[in-house]
């Protein structure tokens, strides 16, 4: 009979067995959008654990599905990891039912981050839309913790209604290393702030193009609007940064449903430069 | 006083009981089968003769293999269509298999916690877990048996005007072979158990109308006769069957010769208990009932000697099948004008299926008349007497009897009011 | 298996099968020891099945085509990627014993492409294990009515692709035109002992115990010659030409025709994506998750949690399969992924050719 | 729908309802057979009046509709199931789309009580709708009958607190994973390229063309697919096979008014 025995492979990994990892603290941070502290069960993944801002993570409770959730804490945080979750299906429902020390799985990080070690020295403008404001918090904590390493930072947010303004008990911290702005669509009588579209905060705060990186995150009808303004003002496309949200399964470059024309959202993305991107009409829907 | 009880529970479709009472005692009861009319006689008209055995089998998703098959065989007769034997034999075992899995339903679900003391076959699990198993069994059986040759347990699928558009492989043929006979044994102690429940004691005679064949205990072939004498070829019979339509009711109700009478498992055994061999027959003559025999309740036990003789007449069909080849050819159809009527026996009774077409081979006029319909009349009677009789009980004593009686009865309110 | 004298029955002959009765016994036992797949016949339709399920053991001389190309061996329609029970998961284990006999040689050239797609960047551990601990053994091929490999550079391979190739040229006669008369008929005594040819380690093992000489094989493998006048696809200039076309009018010309059915997805040797899907029971802490083929022709490929679809229309989602094959693929693996094999037209019931989609799209950036 | 789970370490509540039907769609629960007794011990079905004499009222976790509400009374259960459940499962192509019942509106309705009941015309009896006209429904068991797969699809996704994963893709994916023989190639109407996965493909894998039972796919091209179909039938027998089960799908309402202006 032949002989089955066959030269050992290198050892692979298997990309789709995730790791346990605990809540540690819910909060709502508005409706329908919570906010938890996460810690890994494995010691070691605990300590080793690293990331990017604007990497994500795919999400799993056994027996629900996976989805990918953008990491929302700095890369500086060490021990634990934040996300920030929408209801919007069956795992994000599911992920709004857990309570402080159940379990979750997880495994990533996946992507390419904001490429906040060349924006070095810069000033940086982050534009988020609703809660687009998560994988940038990851990054806005970062350039406020290493605070010398980056010029003025500037924080553009805009959401439905005041209700929906997050991380709101974070804002005079990040004043303390520049601006923070906000504007909602609508809201009542008793606001103060500003109501409008997010580009009346770019005309508010009329930033310089020069030494200056942006980075975008929000629902794809903001985009135009905010690409437009900011080419009005100078900013050149390999500087704007943008986190695209497509459908994405395995997180690895296998399963095509990310897909923008040559990119894996998943691999080449989610961050990608509006000078990557340039001419690919749909990649921006 | 009146009260109405809105849902006779444990039977197919919906049906109310209501009841007038005087002095808290029974004096008279009506049954109505609640349903809304499907229209399935009219919305047959203008189809393809090839689409009446589809459309047909969701008059009843209990009894959808009988309906297909009949409307074929009413089509075949309209086109003058003849088919070669194994597709006969096919035939015949979707049949029975239809009686497994009705019966089984029926006796075993529907009737039997009555006499058990359960409120359902659910929650008989704990006390008589055998009994549920065995019948959980039986009815996959029945399924598989379906599905293997018709394609899907509900509603079969390869049978046609013409043959069989798929014709199952011998293994899976065999393998139904072998569980039918593992689980005869089994089902023969069901059908014994069923013989000894403790029924009320109720006669009164009516007509028993069947198919007889002069062969074999008939389900498949033979003319339509009656307990008093009568046989008629199907064709002759439906034009003498006369279904009344009643004033707010969606059923219409039988009536032969101006009379109720009685189609179904009794009825058969009434009129061919002497073709009853092998175990059924065992069954039948062990049993401490005789036949002829008057009482409806009865009827329960009937379908339970039927399951039986459906298996060992499906391990004898299955034999014959495995001992020749297993092909079929469908004959060449010409469209062409024509009628065709076919019986066969249901699960609760003969079914009737006519069909007139035009040169195209579309319908242009049809009749279906479902045993639980031809049964209205007659169920009303047993009920009248069964209430004068008790007329001393206490009215929830004599209502859950009435309720018994009814479930006897195994009526399909979907067919009833198709 | 209804044995002549040749040990191939008349109806295998006249369908274009090849059968031996040395073959059929070598790969019984064989299947002792492995998962062994061969083409058989299923319903009227030509397909792997595993040798033991089924005892018509004949190989096709590309006269049909099976259903599913030879990837469903490795990458599966339905696999377990893990079980969990109360919070712990148990990881499935892919066999990694089946052998895989009769691909020809485009369904070879698409093997290696797929595991080259599963291999680089971020490896694919399921596919990998299947496909490093599998053999896949190669046949003869006789051009399949509409496969145009030779236009998608698909027609030859190395003895690199392969573990065993099993050269039925001994059958001599038939040729691209052949019509499989000089292999049946009267010509069937002249089916002569296949040549076996080992490409690796493991192929020469294998061939061991086989009932047919081994052979060294002198270059590449080639398919018959393509009807005169048809050649390769610019295939370079492919990625291009593609890309530009995005959006242009012959993408929604197919959308009019286009069922969106999948049937061209599911049946390409070339095409992979998948689906992940949780699983329970009644018991809800026990489960699996499992991943499924899907297909980037369906509505809902590319939509995300709360209703939005990067890919709403029709016309997009053809683009898009055209795009992976032609310019994705083209880019990242330097070939591209369409093998030639006309699967994906004879399975549409739009009847939509891919050589007539290139064509147009040659012609429509060429500014015709 | 919010949240669908029970509270964690409840039972699942289960309510079967019936409606004018051939009851075939809740028979399938009875069908589960091996399954049927683990089911039961799993969730409680409390209301199953085909099954059980003691019936409770809401509130359920899970209210299964079978068939379509032919009677003024059945319209009132039907509001009454959708005051007391979280989740409402139309169970069927009766429930999903009127199913066969609803090819009455291809005729005139006193035309056909006439034929059938012959001058009985007056019987309590509502046209015929999909049971989405009256009540809000959260998920479509189709299928003539109901998927035994769906069926425990769904329960098991409600008892693990996610939305049962129904199939909304055509049948061609699963049939050419079969490797079933293409009818549509053989010049068959098979309406499986427009037709709803799901049921596993049960029709064409003995050889018989899909009959779309289970309703169209999403977005279906009805125009080409009309084209590709009538090469092997005729179109009025097309449009007879479109009638059969799902004939108030919204997506096949164009087709047919272009046929009424037709005829």
């Amino acid at each position: 009979m032949p002989d089955k025995t066959r030269q050992k492979e290198a050892p692979l990994r298997n990309e789709y067995l995730p790791d346990q990892a605990l809540v540690l603290e819910v909060r709502e941070l508005a409706p329908g959008i919570r906010h938890f502290l996460l810690e890994f069960v494995d010691p070691v993944l605990r300590e080793n654990f690293s990331f990017c801002s604007g990497q994500f993570l795919q999400v799993s409770l056994l027996g629900i599905g996976e989805s990918p959730i953008s990491i929302c804490s700095p890369p500086t945080q060490k021990g634990s990891l934040e996300l920030c979750v929408r209801e919007a299906g069956n795992l994000t429902q599911a992920l709004h039912r857990l309570q402080p020390g159940d379990s979750l799985w997880v495994r990533g990080p996946y992507g390419q981050g904001f490429p906040l070690v060349e924006m070095a020295g810069q000033d940086l403008i982050f534009i988020a839309g609703g809660i687009g404001l998560a994988p940038l918090r990851s990054a806005i904590d970062c350039a406020v913790c290493l605070n010398d390493e980056f010029g003025e930072l500037t924080v553009l947010h805009g959401a439905r209604s005041p209700d929906f303004l997050l991380f709101t008990d974070e804002y005079e911290t990040w004043r303390q290393s520049g601006r923070v702005e906000t504007i909602v669509d609508e809201a009542p009588p008793d606001w103060r702030g500003q109501i409008g579209v997010i580009t009346a905060l770019l005309d508010l705060v009329n930033p310089a193009p020069e030494n200056t990186s942006v980075l975008i995150c929000g629902p794809p009808v903001m985009f135009s609007f905010v690409l437009g303004r900011l080419k009005e003002l100078g900013f050149d496309d390999s500087r704007i940064f943008i986190s695209l949200e497509r459908h994405m399964r395995c997180g690895v470059g296998k399963c095509e449903h990310c897909v923008v024309e040559s990119f894996y959202t998943c691999r080449q993305g989610p961050v990608l430069s509006i000078e990557q991107i340039r001419g690919i009409s749909s990649a921006l829907r | 006083m009146k009260i109405k009880l809105e849902h006779v529970t444990r039977i197919e479709g919906h049906a109310s009981l209501t009841v007038m009472l005087t002095e808290g005692k029974v004096h008279s009861v009506r049954l109505k089968y609640e349903e809304g009319a499907r229209l399935f006689e009219g919305l047959l008209r203008g189809r393809n003769f090839f689409d009446a055995p589809t459309i047909a089998s969701r008059i009843c998703g209990v009894c959808p293999s009988v309906h297909n098959i009949t409307a074929i065989k009413a089509m075949e007769q309209a086109l003058s269509v003849n088919v070669d034997p194994v597709t006969d034999k096919l035939r015949r075992l979707m049949i029975l298999a239809q009686w497994i899995q009705s019966h089984t339903l029926h006796a075993f679900f529907l009737a039997l916690p009555d006499y058990l003391g359960a409120e359902s076959a659910i929650s008989m699990a704990s006390e008589h877990p055998d009994e549920v198993e065995i019948a959980l069994a039986l009815k996959k059986l029945g399924n598989d048996m379906v599905y293997v040759i018709g394609g899907r347990a509900v509603h079969p699928i390869t049978s046609r005007v013409g043959g069989f558009s798929h014709v199952p492989p011998v293994t899976r043929l065999a393998d139904l072979r072998h569980r039918l006979e593992e689980a005869l044994p089994p089902a023969m102690r069901l059908a014994r158990l069923t013989g000894e429940l403790d029924i009320p004691d109720f006669s009164r005679k009516t007509t028993y109308l069947a198919l007889v064949d002069p062969d074999e205990y008939a389900y498949y072939t033979g003319e339509v006769c009656s307990s008093e004498g009568y046989c008629s070829t199907p064709d002759d019979f439906c034009s003498t069957l006369r279904e009344v339509v009643r004033p707010d009711s969606t059923a219409k109700a039988g009536l032969h010769e101006g009379r109720g009478f009685f189609t179904g498992a009794l009825a058969r055994i009434n009129l061919s208990h002497e073709l009853l061999t092998g175990s059924a027959g065992t069954i039948l003559r062990d049993s401490p009932h005789s036949f002829p025999n008057y009482n409806t309740f009865l009827n329960t036990f009937c379908q339970t000697v039927e399951l039986v003789y459906a298996m060992t007449e499906s391990v004898r069909l299955i034999d014959e099948l495995l001992a020749g080849d297993l092909v079929t050819k469908t004959p060449e159809i010409t469209v062409r004008a024509g009628s065709g009527v076919a019986a066969t026996e249901a699960p609760r009774g003969t079914l009737y299926h006519a069909y007139t077409l035009d040169d195209e081979g579309l319908i242009v006029d049809d009749n279906i008349i479902t045993p639980t319909a031809q049964n209205l009349t007659n169920l009303e009677d047993d009920i009248d007497q069964f209430v004068g009789q008790r007329h001393d009980w206490e009215a929830a004593r004599l209502i859950e009897g009435i309720e018994r009686l009814v479930r006897s009865y195994d009526p399909c309110v979907s067919c009833a009011t198709h | 298996m209804d044995e002549t004298e040749s040990g191939t029955s008349a109806s295998d002959l006249a369908s274009g099968y090849y059968a031996h009765p040395d073959l059929g016994r070598w790969l019984l036992e064989l299947a002792a020891d492995y998962r062994v797949l061969v083409p058989a016949e299923k319903g009227g339709n030509r397909i792997f099945q595993e040798v033991g399920t089924t005892d018509a053991l004949c190989f096709g001389l590309a006269q049909d085509r099976t259903v599913l190309p030879a990837k469903k061996a490795f990458l599966p329609p339905e696999e377990v990627l893990f079980e969990f029970s109360a919070g712990r998961i148990l990881p499935a284990m892919p066999l990694d014993d089946t052998i895989v006999f009769g691909l020809h040689v485009c369904e070879l050239s698409a093997d290696r492409l797929l595991t080259a797609n599963m291999t680089h960047d971020r490896p694919d551990f399921h596919y990998l294990v299947r496909r490093n601990g599998g053999i896949i053994a190669g046949v003869s091929c006789r051009r399949t009515p509409g496969c145009f490999c030779e236009k998608t550079g698909h027609d030859q391979i190395v003895p690199g692709d392969f573990d065993l190739f099993l050269d039925l040229d001994g059958c001599s006669g038939w040729d691209s035109a052949g019509t499989g008369e000089q292999c049946g008929g009267k010509a069937k005594t002249s089916v002569a002992q296949p040549r076996l040819i080992a490409g690796s380690a493991a192929g020469r093992n294998l061939a061991a115990s086989a009932p047919f000489p081994l052979e060294n094989a002198t270059g590449a493998i080639r398919a018959p010659e393509a009807s005169a006048g048809s050649k390769t696809w610019p295939l370079d200039e492919l990625p291009a030409r593609i890309r530009d076309s995005f959006g242009a009018a012959i993408w929604d010309d197919l959308a009019v025709r286009c069922l969106g059915c999948g049937n061209c997805t599911i049946v390409c040797p070339l095409c992979y994506c998948f689906y992940t899907r949780d699983e329970t029971g009644l018991a809800p802490e026990t489960g699996r998750r499992l991943r499924l083929w899907d297909s980037c022709q369906l509505l809902a490929f590319a939509r995300v949690a709360g209703g939005h679809n990067f890919r709403e229309s029709r016309s997009e989602r053809i683009w898009y399969r055209f795009s992976h094959k032609f310019m994705r693929m083209q880019e990242t693996l330097g070939h591209a992924g369409c093998s030639g094999c006309g699967a994906c037209f004879h399975f549409c019931p739009a009847d939509i050719d891919p050589q007539q989609v290139i064509a147009d799209v040659l012609g429509v950036t060429d500014g015709a | 729908m919010g949240n669908l789970s029970p509270a964690s370490g409840e039972r699942l509540r289960i309510g079967i309802f019936s409606l004018t039907s051939d009851a075939g769609c809740q028979l399938e629960f009875l069908n589960l057979a091996d399954d049927l007794l683990a089911l039961v011990r799993a969730v409680d079905i409390v209301h199953f009046p085909m099954a059980r004499t003691f019936n409770q009222n809401g509130p359920f976790d899970i209210a299964f509709v079978d068939g379509v509400p032919a009677r003024p009374d059945e319209l009132d259960l039907l509001q009454e199931v959708r005051r007391s459940t979280k989740v409402l499962a139309a169970l069927g192509s009766c429930s999903s789309f009127g199913g066969v019942p609803a090819a009455q509106h291809f005729h005139d309705l006193g035309d056909l009580k006439k034929y059938v009941y012959r001058g009985m015309e007056d019987l309590d009896t509502l046209e015929v709708f999909p049971i989405s006209r009256y009540v809000r429904v959260d998920l479509q068991l189709r299928g003539c009958p109901a998927s035994k797969w769906e069926i425990m699809e769904t329960v098991t996704a409600l008892i693990a607190g996610r939305l049962p994963q129904l199939k909304a893709y055509p049948q061609c994916v699963d049939c050419k994973i079969l490797e079933n023989r293409c009818l549509l190639l053989e010049g068959l109407p098979c309406l499986g390229p427009i037709t709803r996965a799901g049921c596993g493909v049960v029709c064409p894998s003995v050889g018989v063309p899909c009959d779309g039972c289970r309703g169209p796919t999403e977005e279906p091209n009805l125009t080409s697919a009309i084209e590709i179909l009538t090469r092997g039938t005729t179109y009025p027998d097309l449009i007879r096979k479109f009638q059969k089960f799902c004939s108030l799908a919204p997506e096949y309402q164009e087709m047919f008014d272009r046929w009424r202006g037709l005829v």
